[in-house]
């Protein structure tokens, strides 16, 4: 059993709206000293595969085809093992 | 896993505590149902009472005030009582409406509480059979100079577009009104009209002894327990506590619901089909049940649970949303499931009709409920609270309007009145919603009512919500009046000839005899308008308990109405057309 | 001429491209996104809506259904693909077509009139407008704006591959107001207006039954069938 | 100069439908092994503030205000320091 946390951020020279709004957002509000924001999605995958390999190379596959669109993201992930409760 | 960390109440315990109390049960209703059950209720018991007999659900302080409608006509195919009315359009055909609020939960989560408003408002259309074609809202806020009112009206017109756009049903009209009394206490009503066939219309009842009943939609977790209590409680601080009764919607799970529903419904194999709004599977088996006079049981273990440890206490009150209940014969089960499967849903049977007028519940072998379906749906208490003018009527009809200087730049004027937000284009508004999909709006927002094309015929819908709170605060008849004649107006305007009415009574609390005779004498003043337009109330909504801290908000009861354009050359639209027109002036 | 309409689940511009061939009075179907022949279909239209609730990024999880693997071989055979609004996202998800649609700048979903001028009319879905005509089809989307990087841009340019742009503001941001493209071979157009909802004066604009009668004609001249 | 990564998760028992439609997907793509999918939003904020103490709580706050919908979401954040290049 494996836990990963994938980051999908958007590749540097591609706009982010939502940032830029949120950026702005938060000026409105005060927080003057913020200089740039950059949004992305946060994912957490509970992944039963046995070992570590595995789990990485299929993480790998789904980034590439499915959770990331790499024309406009860039991607990462981490893996750290859990094992079961209860087992 | 999640264990069931806080071990629920005895029945000796809920009495001795007085535990039913903080889910809104009074004293006598607690001794009431312990006559109906021979006993004292259990824990899943009291619960499943309490939002039975909740405002939301019995209207149990507006039904005297309900029966003052008028509801028949001879073009009312269904009037108040199913999920929805229905009316003749001729043809075979029929438009099928209701207007229903989502107060309570936007003003919490604005976003989630308005687009879980829609997705309510559009199952009961579909669950009459019908289909869906048109959206309409009512809002109400506070000032928007206020940061939270921004946030709220922000964010519920996103609710409403983000739920609206994606299941692919314009949002063709609506109103949004600014004033200091909804600080706090935002409204967002919602309606949706639908257009059925006459033979295709579906009644909520569980017939048939021995039938199974159906659980179709996602899985049931623990959202909004207690969302029908909820939304008949005021306001207040400990309200923010109460978080978790927010559901989130999910307006794509809700398309496949639909689309697979309808599919079913066509099939012609359904004896009965309800939604499962507020009180989720309480609400919809009990009323299934009773319709038929017949008894259901549920074997809760069956129900499809998101969240491991779930109690039948949870079960029966979760909120959780786009879920429906549905009766077949037992020889038709395979077809039904084969519907559903191509939709990719969960299709389970959960229970099975009985003969003994009973809900019954069990969970883990056990019998953990037993009640008596009419006591549940239709022995809850009216009450006929008290009334009283109040004393802000009787000083304003003192009032010597005429001290008040005249206007005398009225340029100046008129400029300041389209500056007001209320009155200002309410395009940043509807721009966000898609008014256009399934390309039968023809006349979009922006004009008076709304037009939407009847496929495949010549005629069209004219439809729209209007209410001015202020008239109905200075004089609940007379407003109320003034609110139906507007939306006849704007119908007629259209090109329509008014069909029928869904209100929303959106009240302050009916405890104070101040609000209750705000409600009466705008019922009374709706009634005495659709009596001469010819435009009954075919169903609608009530929504109390509508205050903040500054006291109620001002008496709005919304209407929704639907107007039949015979031709699509009698479409008629708002604006000036050419140069050298002559403008006329109608009324005084 | 036999035109598809891809359904998937959560697809709500199905009916009304569907309605929009009909009335053109050649054959349609709807085809299920479980289908792995589209042989039967000479023009396969992707249509708008949320597939899959536009859920993790518009036509990402659309993209892996199985029709789609019949799609980039029709594409590949000449077949005219038009994919519209949400059929856009697909189709550039799926690399039938460069770049991406990001959010609209606005944040906002944006339903509304707009103006577009036909930059390239001698693909099979404009050969029956002007080059350089304005002309008046609605939008409807929350994430339609266009991006690609700067060579894709070139390249675009270059091959003449920018069908649409707006003519009026840029509602949603995208890159050198692009409104539509093509692909190279010019058989595969994405836009994110809507043709199909512009084609009665009762809709308020008739601009867009042209592009219904362009792809019509252009399938006669192919296939050498007198043209009505 | 601080560099701010902030987490923003759907509360445990609130429903993620965009987490349940990506599961769904990553099964029907031959992924068996995902067993759950939880979508959240990961930000990266520059903060120009001198200390750390005053940048973790203008930080809470922004996440209090705006970033995070507390209703439905949880958040945290961590931060680290960065000498700006070029000073
Ligand atoms: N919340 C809303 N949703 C959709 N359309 C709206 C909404 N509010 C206003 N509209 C549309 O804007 C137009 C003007 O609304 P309003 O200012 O209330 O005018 P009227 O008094 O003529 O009804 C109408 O077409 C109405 O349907």
């Amino acid at each position: 059993m494996f836990k990963a946390t994938v980051y999908v951020t958007i590749k540097e020279n591609v706009l982010d709206p939502q940032g830029t709004a949120v950026q702005g957002a938060l000026h409105t509000m005060g927080f003057d000293d913020v200089e740039r924001v950059r949004i992305g999605k946060y994912m957490e995958i509970d992944l039963n595969t046995a070992d570590r390999a595995e789990a990485e190379s299929r993480l790998k596959a789904m980034c590439e085809k499915l959770l990331a669109n790499t024309v406009v993201e860039d991607y990462r992930f981490e893996l750290t093992e859990h094992v079961k409760e209860g087992v | 896993m999640a264990q069931q960390l806080v071990k629920e109440p005895t029945a000796e315990q809920i009495e001795e505590q007085q535990l039913y109390k903080q889910m809104g049960v009074t004293d006598e209703e607690y001794a009431m149902i312990c006559g109906f059950l021979g006993r004292k209720p259990n824990y899943t018991e009291i619960g499943v009472f309490s939002v039975m007999w909740s405002e939301h659900c019995s209207y149990k302080n507006t039904k005297p005030i309900l029966k003052r409608f008028p509801v028949d006509g001879p073009q009312v195919l269904m009037g108040p009582g199913e999920g929805a009315g229905i009316v003749d359009i001729g043809d075979n055909q029929a438009v099928v409406f209701k207007i229903e609020s989502h107060n309570h939960p936007s003003a919490v989560e604005p976003y989630q509480g308005a687009a879980t408003g829609v997705g309510g408002i559009i199952r009961d259309i579909f669950s009459m059979g019908a289909r869906p074609v048109a959206l309409l809202n009512s809002l109400r806020f506070g000032r928007l100079e206020n940061d939270r009112v921004k946030y709220l009206f922000e964010h519920v017109v996103s609710g409403i577009a983000g739920y609206g756009n994606c299941i692919g049903i314009p949002t063709v009209g609506g109103e949004v009104m600014f004033d200091e009394s909804y600080e706090g206490n935002p409204l967002v009503n919602a309606m949706c009209v639908g257009i059925i066939d006459h033979d295709k219309i579906q009644r909520g009842v569980a017939s048939g002894i021995g039938n199974p009943v159906f659980y179709v939609g996602p899985e049931t977790g623990r959202d909004g327990i207690h969302g029908a209590t909820f939304a008949s409680e005021e306001l207040t601080e400990e309200s923010e506590a109460k978080r978790s009764a927010v559901q989130v919607g999910d307006p794509f799970m809700e398309k496949l619901v639909m689309e697979a529903c309808i599919e079913l419904i066509n099939s012609g194999i359904v004896i009965g089909i309800q939604d499962m709004g507020a009180a989720g599977l309480t609400c919809s088996s009990a009323e299934m049940a009773s319709k038929a006079g017949n008894g259901m049981v549920l074997h809760l273990d069956r129900v499809p649970q998101r969240e491991s440890g779930m109690t039948a206490y949870e079960m029966m009150l979760s909120e959780s949303q786009e879920r429906m209940l549905f009766v077949v014969e037992p020889d038709k089960e395979e077809q039904a499931k084969a519907i559903f499967a191509r939709w990719g849903l969960h299709c389970v049977n959960v229970g099975n009709v009985t003969d003994d007028g009973r809900l019954r519940l069990i969970h883990h072998g056990e019998e953990v409920g037993n009640m008596p379906v009419k006591a549940l749906v239709d022995e809850c208490p009216v009450y006929h609270k008290p009334s009283k003018v109040p004393a802000y009527y009787e000083a304003n009809a003192k009032v010597d309007t005429t001290r008040y200087p005249e206007v005398t730049d009225l340029n100046d004027a008129l400029l300041r009145v389209l500056a007001s937000p209320t009155v200002a284009s309410k395009e940043w508004v509807y721009n966000q919603y898609d008014y256009m999909v399934r390309t039968n709006t023809f006349v979009p927002p922006g004009s008076d009512a709304a037009v939407v094309g009847v496929e495949g015929t010549r005629k069209a819908l004219a439809m729209t919500t209007d209410c001015n709170g202020r008239y109905v605060y200075l004089d609940p008849e007379v407003g109320g009046k003034i609110a139906v004649a507007e939306a006849a107006r704007n119908v007629v305007c259209s090109g329509g000839k008014p069909l029928a009415i869904t209100d929303n009574l959106n009240f302050g609390s009916p405890e104070k005899p101040d609000i209750f005779w705000q409600l009466e004498r705008a019922a009374d003043g709706i009634s005495e308008a659709c009596v001469k337009l010819n435009a009954p109330v075919i169903g609608g909504n009530v929504s109390l308990y509508n205050e903040n801290a500054k006291g109620a908000i001002y008496p709005t009861p919304v209407i929704g109405m639907v107007g039949l354009i015979a031709d699509l050359d009698h479409i008629t639209t708002q604006g000036f057309k050419a140069e050298g027109d002559a403008v006329l002036l109608l009324g005084e | 001429m036999r035109f598809g309409v891809l359904v998937f689940p959560g697809s709500n511009c199905d009916i009304d491209c569907y309605k929009a061939v009909e009335a053109l009075g050649e054959p349609v179907d709807y085809v299920w996104h479980t289908a792995d022949d589209l042989s039967a279909y000479d023009c396969i239209i992707v249509p708008g809506g949320f597939s899959y609730g536009d859920y993790l990024r518009c036509g990402a999880i659309a993209r892996f259904t199985n029709v789609m693997g019949a799609l980039v071989k029709a594409a590949e055979e000449g077949k005219y693909v038009l994919g519209i609004c949400n059929g856009f996202q697909i189709l550039t998800e799926a690399g039938l077509l460069p770049g991406a649609l990001l959010r609209n700048n606005s944040l906002k979903f944006r339903c509304h009139p707009a103006d577009l001028r036909v930059e390239n009319a001698s693909t099979p879905f404009t050969r029956e407008y002007e080059a350089g005509e304005v002309i008046d089809i609605p939008i409807a989307h929350g994430e339609g704006n266009y991006y690609c990087d700067e060579a894709t841009l070139a390249e675009l340019k270059a091959n003449n591959q920018i069908v649409f742009r707006y003519a009026g503001s840029n509602p949603n941001g995208s890159i050198d107001d692009i409104a539509g493209i093509c692909n190279k071979a010019g058989n595969v157009l994405g836009m994110m207006p809507h043709p199909e909802r512009a084609v009665s004066e009762l809709l308020g604009s008739v601009d867009g039954k042209r592009m219904f009668t362009s792809i019509l004609s252009a399938w006669r001249e192919q296939n050498g069938a007198a043209a009505r």
